[in-house]
């Protein structure tokens, strides 16, 4: 692959921080000309914010960029795109009531009069869509195009521009299978081309497929730079996942109990018809973890919210606490805690705290009716100041200020004060999303033990997260979920990081690509 | 030192108010003393700035207008020992004048003026708020028209029902030039303020207008045909001069209301037109004539 | 949302909100400068007129509490996530609830089971004034910004008609109701210093004055301390932690907005019942507008909104007396005041607090801890 | 209503629409660029004084419409500062040009004229006067209405029907109007276009100063002779109803502008007519005639009468931040 041109993307020490968030941290990326590139890493691991940078949407804290050897300062889009970069962003671009051929036109309009415009770049885009074989119905409103639709839209936009360094942005998410092979076949025409093109996928199998040179990401930092061709698919999941430190799971395994929480056969289907939990059927047991593993909107925050009564789906039951629930009168979460289900939820600062609180109110909600904390119609904050402070001793909260505003507690301890407050209403049922999202080592070993507690109590708790080696070193039972449905259920014991890293990238498992 | 209240409107309305204003600065003229005045901004500062100045120990306290009645009411009563005087309002107290005006008689010249300058036989009328004091204007206005020509058709319009209506050019405009496209070719505006949007659309469209309290002649040489003059400015200077406790009625004869000539309107009024309103006055004033008070029976016989 | 560069609470309660008043007091100073007036002169009248006799501090209290009234209404609402620009209207149509009951009670009814029949009234009306578009927002999704403000001009228009063609009184040629009978009449502040042997020139501050003060600790017992201000604050904070709680946002807009109604109603009280003692057309005045300055000043706490109140008190007051001293100077003045007050304490309200950082930063640096 | 009294009221109903055409065109530009914009009425009336001032001091109409558009941009201007470049609240910020403009246009009245805060009539050089005369008389019958409907206008009655078609042109058929319609549903797809958000909702900003400034000398030299205090009377937010009721489209805008002129014009010529017996007789509720706009506009965001949608982005100031 080595080409006697400059590198077409050669980015170096770049730094990004979001408030208290290290988005990328010293990352160098080179991408020789007529390339095609691949980056992966977990969630949240930095990938957007660096091609961001490189399209001029985020302005870099630090480090600097040079394209086709010409060191540049990206400071808008515009520039970006004056030098002849293209980004497909990971969330659509769009403007949902203009149509199809609308949305590609702006910015891109070759004429001030719209007429023109239209008639002049709609004969490029169907000479394009021909060539392409992406196929999009130009003259509806967006809002009416399926999202597959919308994503090849994203990309014909970023095509018809021109662009000769090409940044996709996970792509394929939400592609079928066939629409993604025809997007490679267009990608390796436009390599062959000489255009640059720079993938952001959680489908290892893609990267093999398509890419010459990987980088791998965790944490905003570089950890993994190689030609595709001298590594595989374990290799990747393996260095994605990584090792951060061994968790240990507890020694002695669990004795799963009488079934708690039994969901059967849920669906919910977006705005747009497509379903993202599909037919989704789980038990919880008393005194046993389940895990849920999978790349992030794959469903599992959906389910969550379906279980948590946050969300009514169209099809399913839901036994719980002996009552039953269907479509009609779903769970909500007022009932839902009555029935000794806890949530702590995915989004901490939009759902679980009220960040203008401070944290003694903060600590109360959802249970602020309860009479422990209300009285006659009154609040009785003496009491919820002795709760929170038993909770932020109990969960060795920082600072243990219950005056304090929610705000201003790190990521972590905003975690466990939420999950001291939904230990106090002692569930027999907990769920929780991401429990240790943006959270350092020391909390996410104290926020484990806390979980495994409560399982020992003879709580049944289900958690969801996108980091592997979390779900491994809890769960006793691990689900994998993929596009909306379980696509492999096992003990933990016969889990290893490679089998589920397979299942989560859609790739059957070892035996099945074996097989 | 005397006070006037003016009302909503302010003393520059080019109209009632204004007319107030200038007997007011009259009598500082005249006697080289000062007075104290304030334009209310709203409902809520009447009865504030009558206490004001009687606190300032100001008498007598003139207020201008019927809308001042209940607070100047409130006001004598609460300072027994100060003298006040309300105009277009009786307020019945030892120490109050209450003076009106018999705008119906002067109302009564002016109509027959319009309908001595008409040339389509229709005369507009368009009044202010729809009170009994504009109907008094409007019956007298109709009975003097009549008078001047028995077949001639009177339009009469009132631009609202609340204080707003007293300062509204662009309704009274509106309004006005509805009359013309009816045909109508003389129009009278007793409506304050809203006034100047009613001559406006009458110079606008080439057609005679009327004004009302002052002389408003000046306003659009040309097309002013005249001013139904009601003498606020006099009753002011007079009430500044010394109070006469009890109810007073200016018409023709105290030389309360008149028509005004002067050189704006020389070219409009004919000779004929001017003889025969003299004549008028003359008749009202020796009781030949019997111009029918509206008030007097909340009733008009046209 | 700034996180980590959030001002020291003192700054951003206290401090800032006073440079907002100054930034506002000095642009209003250079316009009256600019008309040829000594910004000075006119500060001292101002100051003189609403605190330099009894009877100036009278009507300054007078006014206030009317201020207080509506600061209150927008601040409730403000809690609940709303922008009440309804405050004018429900103000009126707080007036028509409590003359209409004094229309038809007064002469029947003794002071004691009248007075408080006519705070109920006021309050009910503006509740439901302002419940409606509430309720739109809350299941229709209808902007309440947008539907207060029409509902202002649709009760000015529904007043209008009501005092013309049903409660005017015949043979009056001003727009305004019959007088109450004495037992509907707020009794005024003087009247009781008197009977307390304290001599107190005569002024229209009445006892809703004790309501307005009533009227804030409720507002403050409700927010801060009541299971019901609880739900609304989260809502008004965070409609996704609020359903996350279990907490109904829809009930909450709706309750948020009423009671925000019956404060702005209130003012009906003061100045239907406390003032003219019959109904009248124009005696909410801006008021309700007025509001929405005093809450932003008053940071929408009742102790704030009492400081604003005050402060405004004083401005219309003194403005007032300006009126009478200088000629040519109106009580305009103050209204442009108020426009400016609501410019830079309400939309550009951050604009110093870049500055106060660098400042702070400057005094003690690099203090913010990492965990 | 025989053919002469219609043709007056049609007439009248577009002299009464006209300024909240321009206002609510003005609203149109902003709003679908993604800032409210309640601050119609203070840069109506400011502009109004503007004229007024300057052409009663100047009596040159090149400056009066000078001044008027001067201070409506500037007023456009203060109001992109506040939400565009320090992303303050729009909706207080509108409030906030409101209520300033009503205070201050009365105190430099007061101080410069001394008119009780209303400024000289202007002369009639300055006045906007029907551009032809017609005499209704002088037409066969049939015509006359007509004539007296359509044909006895000024230049801006005329000029803001094609302003409605200019706006609409430049919405929907320039680049510009793209990139402005955009702006207001999905900021961060303009950025990432290469567009500046920022620079799109300043130049609505502009156009929709421009606009008001025009409806703010409409009343000062065609419906009164001169600027009085708050002579506005709600109109900006009138216009802004109309705005909405045409769903945040200039041509549903002017037809709701009409229908609120036909309303307007019809509550003044009935003001004091009596109902026909089949309503019942009595005089005509001129108030409910008045108030029926402001109900209208509520019933239709309430969604029933089909759906207003506004601008996705609407009232948003534009962060960097998914
Ligand atoms: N605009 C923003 N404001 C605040 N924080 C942000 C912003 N964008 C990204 N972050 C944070 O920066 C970190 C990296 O985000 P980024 O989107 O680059 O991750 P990613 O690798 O793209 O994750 P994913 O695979 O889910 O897309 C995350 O913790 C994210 O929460
Ligand atoms: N939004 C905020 N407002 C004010 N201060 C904040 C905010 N976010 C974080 N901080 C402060 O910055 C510090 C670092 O925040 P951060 O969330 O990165 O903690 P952390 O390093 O991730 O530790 P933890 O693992 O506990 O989350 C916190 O201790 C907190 O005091
Ligand atoms: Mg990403
Ligand atoms: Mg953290």
């Amino acid at each position: 692959m080595a080409s006697p041109r400059p590198p077409a993307v050669a980015m170096r020490g770049i730094h990004k921080r979001f408030g208290a968030v290290q988005a990328n941290q010293d990352v160098d990326l080179t991408v020789p000309a007529g390339t095609v590139h691949g980056i992966v890493g977990e969630n949240g691991a930095g990938k957007s914010t660096l091609m961001s940078v490189l399209y001029g949407f985020y302005a870099a804290d630090a480090g600097d960029i040079a394209i086709d050897g010409q060191p540049l300062r990206i400071a808008s889009a515009r520039d970006a795109i004056a030098a002849g970069i293209g980004m497909v962003h990971q969330h659509f671009m769009l403007v949902d009531d203009f149509s199809a051929l609308d949305n590609v036109l702006l910015g891109a309009e070759p004429h001030w009069q719209l007429p023109r415009a239209r008639a002049a770049l709609r004969a490029r885009l169907d000479a394009l869509m021909a060539q392409t074989g992406l196929a999009v119905r130009l003259d509806r409103p967006v809002a009416q195009l399926p999202v597959g639709e919308r994503q090849r839209l994203e990309i014909l936009k970023a095509l018809v521009r021109g662009a000769r360094i090409l940044i996709l942005d996970e792509p394929t998410a939400v592609l079928t299978p066939q629409e993604t092979d025809q997007l490679f076949g267009v990608l390796r025409t436009l390599r062959v081309q000489g255009t640059t093109i720079l993938l952001i996928t959680h489908k290892l199998r893609e990267i093999m497929a398509l890419c010459d040179a990987v980088t791998v990401m965790r944490a905003g930092r570089v950890v993994l730079d190689t030609a595709v061709a001298d590594t595989s698919v374990d290799a990747l999941a393996q260095a994605m996942v990584g090792r951060r430190v061994n968790l240990g799971r507890d020694a002695h395994a669990a004795q799963p109990g009488a079934a708690l929480l039994r969901a059967e056969h849920l669906t919910w289907r977006d705005a747009l018809g497509v379903p993202r939990v599909d037919d989704v059927s789980l038990a919880l047991h008393a005194g046993e973890i389940v895990g849920i593993a999978g790349v992030s909107g794959n469903g599992q925050s959906e389910l969550l919210e379906l279980l948590s009564g946050l969300r009514a789906p169209q099809q399913g039951r839901l036994n719980l606490g002996g009552q039953t629930f269907e479509p009609g009168h779903w769970l909500d979460p007022r009932r839902a805690r009555a029935l000794k289900l806890a949530h702590v939820p995915e989004d901490r600062h939009a759902r679980a705290l009220v960040m203008d609180f401070p944290a003694w109110e903060s600590a109360v909600l959802g249970y602020h009716r309860w009479p422990a904390f209300c009285r006659r119609g009154f609040m009785r904050a003496a009491a919820m100041r002795d709760a929170t402070v038993a909770m932020m001793q109990g969960y060795d909260v920082r600072p243990p200020d219950p005056g304090l505003s929610s705000r201003k507690f790190s990521g972590g301890n905003q975690q466990k004060l939420v999950l001291a407050r939904e230990a106090w209403a002692q569930p027999q049922v907990l769920l929780v999303g991401q429990p240790t999202r943006g959270v350092d080592i020391g909390a996410i070993e104290a926020i484990h033990a806390r979980l495994r507690a409560l399982r020992d109590a003879g709580g049944a708790v289900l958690v969801v997260s996108s980091e592997l080696d979390e779900v491994l070193a809890l769960a006793d039972r691990v689900i994998v979920m993929n596009a909306g449905r379980i696509a492999g259920e096992r003990p933990v014991a016969l889990c290893d990081e490679t089998t589920l890293g397979r299942l989560m990238a859609g790739l059957g498992t070892t035996e099945a690509a074996h097989a | 030192t005397p006070a006037v209240v003016y009302d909503l409107g302010g003393k520059f309305d080019k109209s009632f108010n204004e007319a107030a204003y200038r007997g007011a600065e009259r009598w500082k003229q005249e006697t080289g003393k000062t007075y104290l005045d304030f334009e209310i901004a709203n409902a809520t500062q009447r009865e504030q700035a009558m206490r004001r100045m009687a606190d300032r120990g100001a008498n007598p306290i003139v207020g201008v207008g019927f809308s001042q009645g209940s607070t100047v009411a409130k006001t004598a009563k609460a300072y027994p020992k100060l003298q006040f005087a309300i105009i277009d309002d009786v307020v019945d107290l030892p120490n109050v004048q209450s003076i009106l005006f018999k705008e119906h008689e002067g109302s009564f010249l002016v109509g027959m003026m319009a309908a001595l300058a008409s040339k389509t036989g229709k005369v507009g009328f368009v009044g202010g708020m729809d009170i009994p004091l504009i109907r008094k204007f409007q019956c007298g206005y109709a009975q003097g028209a009549r008078h001047a020509n028995p077949k001639v058709e009177v339009l009469a319009a009132m631009t609202g029902t609340t204080p707003a209506a007293w300062g509204d050019p662009a309704r009274g405009g509106e309004l006005a030039k509805a009359q013309f496209a009816k045909g109508v070719d003389v129009v009278f505006a007793a409506a304050g303020g809203t006034g100047v949007g009613v001559y406006q659309a009458a110079k606008d469209a080439g057609k005679l207008a009327i004004g009302v309290d002052s002389n408003q002649n000046h306003l659009q040489p040309g097309t002013m045909l005249t001013s139904m003059v009601k003498r606020v400015d006099v009753a002011v200077f007079n009430a500044f001069q010394g109070v006469k406790p009890g109810v007073s009625a200016l018409g023709l004869k105290e030389g309360g209301v008149d028509v005004a000539m002067d050189e704006h309107n020389a070219k409009l009024v004919t000779p004929e037109m001017k003889a025969k309103v003299d004549a008028a006055r003359a008749d009202i004033i020796a009781g030949r004539i019997q111009v029918v008070d509206y008030m007097a029976k909340n009733a008009c016989p046209i | 949302m700034h996180d980590g560069d959030a001002l020291p609470r003192w700054m951003d309660l206290l401090l800032l909100p006073l440079i907002n008043l100054t930034l506002a007091m000095a642009v209003a100073g250079l316009v009256v400068w600019g008309v040829g007036q000594d910004p000075w002169q006119v500060l001292t009248l101002l100051v003189q007129g609403a605190f330099g006799s009894r009877s100036g501090i009278g009507y300054t209290l007078y006014y206030a509490t009317t201020f207080v009234f509506t600061g209150l209404a927008v601040a409730v609402a403000v809690h609940g996530g709303l922008f009440n620009i309804g405050a004018e209207g429900q103000a009126l149509m707080g007036g028509l609830g409590a003359g209409l009951v004094a229309l038809w009670w007064s002469d029947a009814l003794p002071a004691p089971l009248m007075l408080p029949l006519m705070v109920l009234a006021a309050m009910a009306f503006g509740a439901a004034w302002a419940a409606v578009p509430g309720a739109l927002q809350a299941w229709r999704g209808s902007h309440v910004v947008i539907t207060t403000i029409m509902f202002n001009f649709i009760a000015s228009a529904l007043l209008a008609w009501l005092m013309v063609n049903v409660l005017k009184e015949p043979g009056n040629m001003t727009v305004e109701s019959r007088a109450f009978a004495d037992s509907a009449l707020m009794p005024g502040v003087h009247v009781l210093l008197g009977a307390l042997g304290v001599d107190w020139p005569a002024t229209p501050l009445n006892l809703s004055l004790l309501l307005a003060v009533a009227a804030a600790v409720l507002v403050w017992l409700y927010l801060w301390k009541s299971g019901a201000g609880y739900a609304l604050r989260t809502v008004g904070f965070s409609p996704s932690a609020a359903l996350y709680g279990g907490i109904a946002p829809a009930g909450g807009i709706v309750s948020a907005m009423a009671l925000s109604g019956a404060l702005a109603g209130l003012v009906g009280v003061n100045e239907i019942a406390g003032v003219h003692g019959r109904l009248l057309l124009d005696f909410v005045a801006g008021a309700g507008f007025a509001g929405i300055a005093v809450a932003l000043i008053g940071r929408n706490h009742p102790l704030g909104v009492w400081a604003a109140a005050l402060l405004f008190g004083a401005l219309y007051q003194g403005g007032a007396e300006i009126a009478f001293e200088v000629p040519g100077f109106s009580r305009d003045m103050v209204f442009m005041l108020q426009g400016l007050i609501v410019l830079f304490a309400g939309a550009l309200s951050h604009l110093a607090a870049p500055w106060l950082l660098r400042l702070l930063r400057m005094a003690r640096p690099r203090e913010v801890a990492h965990g | 209503m025989d053919e002469l009294q219609l043709g007056a009221l049609i007439a009248s109903s577009l002299r009464m629409a006209t300024p909240l055409v321009l206002c609510a065109l003005a609203g149109v530009l902003s709003e679908r660029a993604g800032v409210i914009d309640l601050g119609l009425e203070g840069k109506m009336l400011m502009a109004a004084f503007a004229a007024g001032a300057a052409g009663a001091a100047s009596g040159s109409f090149a400056v009066a419409l000078a001044a008027a558009l001067a201070v409506g941009v500037a007023m456009s201007m203060l109001h992109g500062w506040g939400c565009v470049t320090h992303r303050g609240d729009q909706v207080v910020m509108g409030m906030a040009l409101t209520l300033t403009a009503g205070g201050l246009t009365v105190v430099l009245g007061l101080a410069w004229f001394e008119l009780g805060g209303q400024t000289p009539p202007l002369p009639d050089a300055l006045r906007l006067r029907p551009l032809w005369a017609v005499d209704p008389a002088t037409l066969p019958a049939g015509l006359r209405g007509l004539a007296l409907a359509l044909g006895s206008h000024n230049a801006l009655v005329y000029g803001s029907f094609a302003a409605v078609a200019a706006v609409w042109w430049l919405l929907y058929r320039t680049r510009f109007g793209l990139r402005l319609r955009a702006t207001g549903e999905n900021p961060a797809m303009v950025d990432a276009a290469g567009v500046s958000v920022a620079g799109m909702r300043y130049a609505a900003l502009a156009l929709n100063g421009v606009l008001a400034a025009l409806a703010g000398l409409y009343l000062v030299m065609a419906l009164n002779a001169s600027f009085s205090p708050n002579m506005t009377a709600g109109r900006g937010y009138m216009a802004l109803a109309a705005m909405i009721f045409g769903k945040w489209h200039p041509v549903g805008a002017l037809a709701a502008c009409l229908l609120f002129g036909f309303l307007d014009a019809s509550a003044i010529q009935l003001q004091g007519a009596a109902l026909p017996a089949w309503l019942g007789g009595g005089e005509v509720p001129v108030q409910a005639i008045q108030a029926l706009p402001y109900v209208l506009t509520v019933v239709l965001l309430a969604g029933f009468i089909g759906r207003s949608r506004a601008p996705a982005a609407l009232g948003r100031p534009y962060v960097k931040a998914r």
